[in-house]
């Protein structure tokens, strides 16, 4: 990772940004097949397709940086370095999940690696991460925060009221809007006013750039220039990548709103096949890219497997981390209940 | 008499109004493609999408729309996807819809329904299964309703939408695919009337929304241990039929409240403070601990009201050496 | 009143902007003096300074025009047409107020002529502005909505929200931003990222234009103009005005967080100073403009003497226009409480 | 001890807390020249604009900026400048703040203080007006307190900055002028304890903030007419001390809870219930009417709980002729 904005045709970073990206799909296959069998109760949103803007921008990120997503957040939560064992069983809602089963894939979190979570309230987010960069310049941190939210977030208030509070206090916040074309089973251009997110952005007085969010080296570049600026003191910095979401909003989602035609031709822009023509390129064989895949896929594989086998929580969980003073017991509620 | 389900029946009201009135109109996220349950599927095809409206994800210009269109003569719809997205448009619900009619002494009025989809419901977890009817029963100028049934729903909600006042309109998502008997006829609900769903002499046990089902399952189960229930499905939070529940209490001489939402401070304490103040018999109240709602599903049981915990409630109360009037 | 664009030295229209602009400085001197005398017990927030945003602007509007206004909305009020005794009489909590006594300055409306309310929550009009033009639209009506709004309204999510859906569904409304420079006690632009509230309107895909505030022909000319195109289905436009509060926040500030000299230069662009100019050179004669203005003092005055010796609302009316169904009653009360 | 006012005390307590502690920060509109009350005068001069920060008028992001920078590592306390205002971030109150550290597996905790001045002053009409506090003490994972005396709010502000939890803060407005001793000694509460404020075995008087002085007032009332009344400040809505109140309750045999709030749904319900499901003894609760605040001074003067409304609401409770243990 260097900061320079120009193409890059380092190939280890390369093969570890692909990495990324096949762990990142393989992730979302078994979240899915988990959830056919009935193993994953909860809503998932698959991050299918949009791999290169998890993988470019969250490798770009040091583990000390904070990361902030989204109901869609598996993907850029596995790229900042959280344990897919313990995203998986939390999926299932296990006692080893990373929230001890009580968030499930909408409230992913792995405070360990600075991923301060994903969130089902679109766009709230965003003032959190320019809270958490508040509390860095305060703290006298070297942090920088980085929040991804979607295309369907630029119309809710917080993303106003966040960006202006980045703006006006210089913090260090990297905004990524991950434009994936859909807000749930919407076209969301169709109810955006105005040249798009990058502009409101740009209003808001903070600066940034637009990628294809398919081509992970270029969302790499473009984060890293980015995060460079706002290292040395630049103030908030924004992203807008457009990408495609190939599956449905959740699960159960079949996505019939939208033409078969347009899906397939989007399959043909699949950031993974893309990076592997680039490492193709960089002068991989096809058995040295298989063999990157394979491995990439392997300790994804193991935390599914690990994970169905995971113990459930016990009940008395549900009443731990409520709150210090003023916790409801199960013993009280024993009492209360019966 | 016809079978639907409660997501039809609510579909049926709504297209019933829409057809009898052209300025009801419905707006919210998705609408287009049948709402997140299907219960706005084939509407906007039937009445177009000036009046089935998509909208952005702007829950408080949703609701802050909804109020101006009152106000300048129409008669929206809001549709809030999960009661707890309400909570992202509770100025424009609370300080502006509820307020208007009478801070402007009367000039106006804000004939909106808010559908807040509530409840428990697969594992949705914190942020979405929420019931906080006990807020909106506290606010002046708000009408509340919680239907437990196919026909209830399609009652209810063509009250609702043709009430002069802002109604929170409180869906269970757990009931969306039950199935009841609807009247082939055209009702629209009297509000703030509980339904009887069992008639007993032995206690009062008051519920609405999905905890009716429990209840009724609990009033079932007692009366095999010959303990004659007296079920109220209240139906309308506010107004709240307490003429109803009073009568049945005095009778009984013992009251439960059952809710899904959680106890403290829940609208189950309106309910046994009132009967406590007015009756001075003995009350008791059901609802979730202080918990927000985990995801797991052995953690998200501890918090749920069953009827299990509603007959041993029941056995408890009746096996205090007191009761009667006070 | 024509739609034309250009400097308009027609003169009965100036008298008639002079003629409401002396009379909103009158009642708002007047309101001040009553609640200095404890007649005026809420709080209220004098325009002083700002009135030619309220003539030129609400001078524009039809009578069946929609006008949504903010806590500092007298002026706009009485330029849309109000009965300065009823407003008057609101202020001192009097029976024959607008809202009958139980809204006061904060929630000054008068729907027969149009005027959906002031609102005690900065930003909160933006998006029930967007609503009355929505419901314009679906009834087929020809009016227009107009919603002023302060410079510090544009940093409130409702701003970004109410103004995406206007565009987005192209509806009839004027979004005017009233720059008084202050949002109480701080200066805007400190707190407000970016090149401003004209650029933050384009950005969410609605155009305007920016006026000098305090030149009440000016901001006539670019009302009408907005207006007009507005009238002929051309969706939303916003009009940004720069001006100057000349007292404090409240009746109870004094605005001592500023320069004195600042004020005082501020009161040499006094709009109205300004337009009694316009007139002299548009050939009114010194006595004609005094005249002028004795003539629209005059009402007011008379509203203030009258409300000062309207009747207290009875206390039964507490109780009333709360809602239909469920409304508690004094009766029910009295046995509640006693 | 010293004399100093309610305003005077809050401002002591959170410039002590900001000596000791670093991370302790402020931020809310208008702070720099100091507050709407004048209850940060001062503080901006000593901290400096980076620790008493002037926000613009976005409630939402104040409201998440807190959540942020406290998951964050810094303890923000918050002002909403009237609790009206807080409507404009209840999701990032209620949805972010109170449930992220269940909804992360207590991989988090989110120590902020909101502090939101309540209830009526000066004819403040509907939009600036409410005492909601009923709405957090529903919601899990919030601590709600509401002091009532100048000793309480700097002992009181103090503990909520050093909590661990996000604490709603309830400050009265009519209460900023009044004067009161507190200890010379830096006192920190203890959360969830009430405090008597007179002794007496015929009947529990429980109130909070504001209503604490008219609840006072009627007790010294009713002690003229030889009635004894065991008057408790509960200080503390969540957790509260429901051991004190079942204690008097039981002795007394009789409760009456006031406050300011609308009475239906209000806080009082809760601790009506609960004294009623212990102890079945009498109950009456005051509150508003549900009605939204008007702006009039003889219309808001009907929504007032007023220390002859107590003392005549404890004369009828003493007349019913039931009493004592269920
Ligand atoms: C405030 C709020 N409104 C509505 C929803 C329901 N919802 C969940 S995801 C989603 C679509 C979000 O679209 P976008 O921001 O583009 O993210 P994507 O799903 O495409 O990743 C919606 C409407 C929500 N979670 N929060
Ligand atoms: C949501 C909200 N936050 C804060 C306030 C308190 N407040 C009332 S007026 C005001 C300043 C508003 O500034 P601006 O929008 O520029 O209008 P101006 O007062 O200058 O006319 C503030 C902060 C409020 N009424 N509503
Ligand atoms: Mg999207
Ligand atoms: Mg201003």
């Amino acid at each position: 990772m260097n900061g320079s904005a120009a193409p890059n045709l380092d190939r280890d970073r390369l093969c570890r940004l692909f990495s990324v990206m096949v762990a990142i799909r393989r992730f979302e296959e078994l979240a899915l097949e988990a959830a056919r069998e009935g193993l994953v109760k909860g809503a998932i949103h698959p991050s299918i397709g949009q791999e290169a803007v998890a993988a470019g921008v969250c490798c770009a990120l040091r583990r000390e940086d904070y990361l902030l997503s989204t109901h869609r957040g598996h993907g850029h939560t596995l790229a900042k370095g959280a344990d897919p064992f313990a995203m998986a069983a939390e999926l299932m809602g296990r006692r080893p999940g990373t929230s001890k089963g009580k968030g499930g894939s909408m409230h992913i979190a792995d405070f360990t690696v600075g991923m301060l979570g994903a969130n089902g309230v679109v766009a709230a987010n965003i003032g959190i991460a320019a809270g958490a960069a508040h509390a860095v310049r305060l703290l006298g941190e070297a942090r920088v925060v980085c929040c991804i939210f979607g295309d369907g977030a630029v119309n809710r208030g917080p993303f106003l009221e966040g960006l202006n509070w980045a703006a006006v206090f210089k913090l260090p916040v990297l905004f990524v809007c991950e434009d994936n074309g859909f807000a749930a089973t919407t076209r969301t251009r169709a109810l955006t006013a105005g040249p798009g997110p990058l502009a409101r952005a740009r209003a808001l007085g903070i600066e940034g750039v637009s990628v294809d969010g398919n081509d992970v080296r270029a969302v790499a570049d473009a984060a890293e220039a980015l995060l460079a600026e706002i290292r040395v003191g630049g103030g908030p910095r924004f992203l807008y990548a457009e990408t495609y979401r190939l599956m449905g909003h959740t699960q159960t989602d079949a996505g019939a709103y939208r033409p078969v035609a347009e899906v397939e031709s989007r399959w043909r822009l699949c950031p993974i096949a893309r990076a592997r023509e680039l490492l193709t390129r960089a002068g991989l064989s096809t058995e040295e890219i298989a063999a990157l895949e394979a491995e990439a896929r392997a300790p994804i594989e193991q935390a599914f497997t690990a994970a169905r086998a995971a113990p459930w929580p016990e009940p008395e969980l549900a009443w731990m981390d409520v709150q210090d003073l003023g916790a409801e017991w199960p013993v009280t509620a024993a009492e209360i209940r019966l | 008499m016809t079978r639907m389900s409660y997501r039809e029946a609510a579909r049926l009201a709504l297209a019933e109004e829409m057809r009898r009135d052209p300025r009801v109109w419905a707006l919210g996220e998705d609408l287009g493609r049948g709402g997140v349950f299907g219960q706005y599927q084939g509407l906007q095809e039937e009445f177009g999408p000036e009046r089935v409206v998509d909208t952005p994800i702007s829950e408080a210009a949703i609701m802050a729309v909804a109020v101006g269109a009152a106000m300048a003569g129409t008669r929206p719809v809001v549709e809030m996807r999960f009661s707890d997205f309400a909570l992202c448009a509770i100025d424009e619900l609370v300080n502006q819809a509820a307020k208007a009619r009478y801070m402007f002494g009367g000039q106006c009025r804000v004939p909106l329904v808010v559908r807040e989809p509530i409840g428990m419901w697969r594992s949705s977890a914190a942020q979405h299964s929420q019931s906080l009817e006990a807020w909106y029963v506290h606010i002046p100028g708000l009408v509340v309703l919680a239907p437990a049934t196919p026909a209830d729903n399609r009652a209810l909600l063509k009250a609702a939408i043709r009430c002069d006042d802002p109604v929170v309109y409180l869906e269970h998502k757990n009931l969306w695919p039950l199935e009841g008997e609807v009247p082939e006829a055209e009702e629209v609900a009297e509000i703030g009337r509980a339904r009887r769903l069992r008639f007993g002499n032995d206690l009062t046990l008051v519920s609405w929304s999905a905890t009716v089902h429990a209840a009724a399952e609990a009033a079932e189960t007692l009366a095999d241990e010959g303990i004659d229930v007296d079920l109220l499905d209240l139906r309308s939070l506010w107004p709240w039929d307490k003429e109803a529940v009073l009568e049945s209490a005095a009778r009984t001489g013992r009251l439960i409240v059952a809710h899904e939402a959680v106890r403290v401070s829940g609208f189950g304490a309106e309910i046994a403070a009132t009967v406590a103040e007015e009756l001075g018999i003995p009350v008791a109240r059901l609802g979730a601990p202080r918990i927000p709602v985990p995801y797991s599903p052995p953690l998200e049981a501890e918090l749920q009201v069953t009827a299990e915990a509603i007959a041993a409630a029941a056995r408890r109360l009746l096996a205090r050496n007191v009761g009667g009037r006070v």
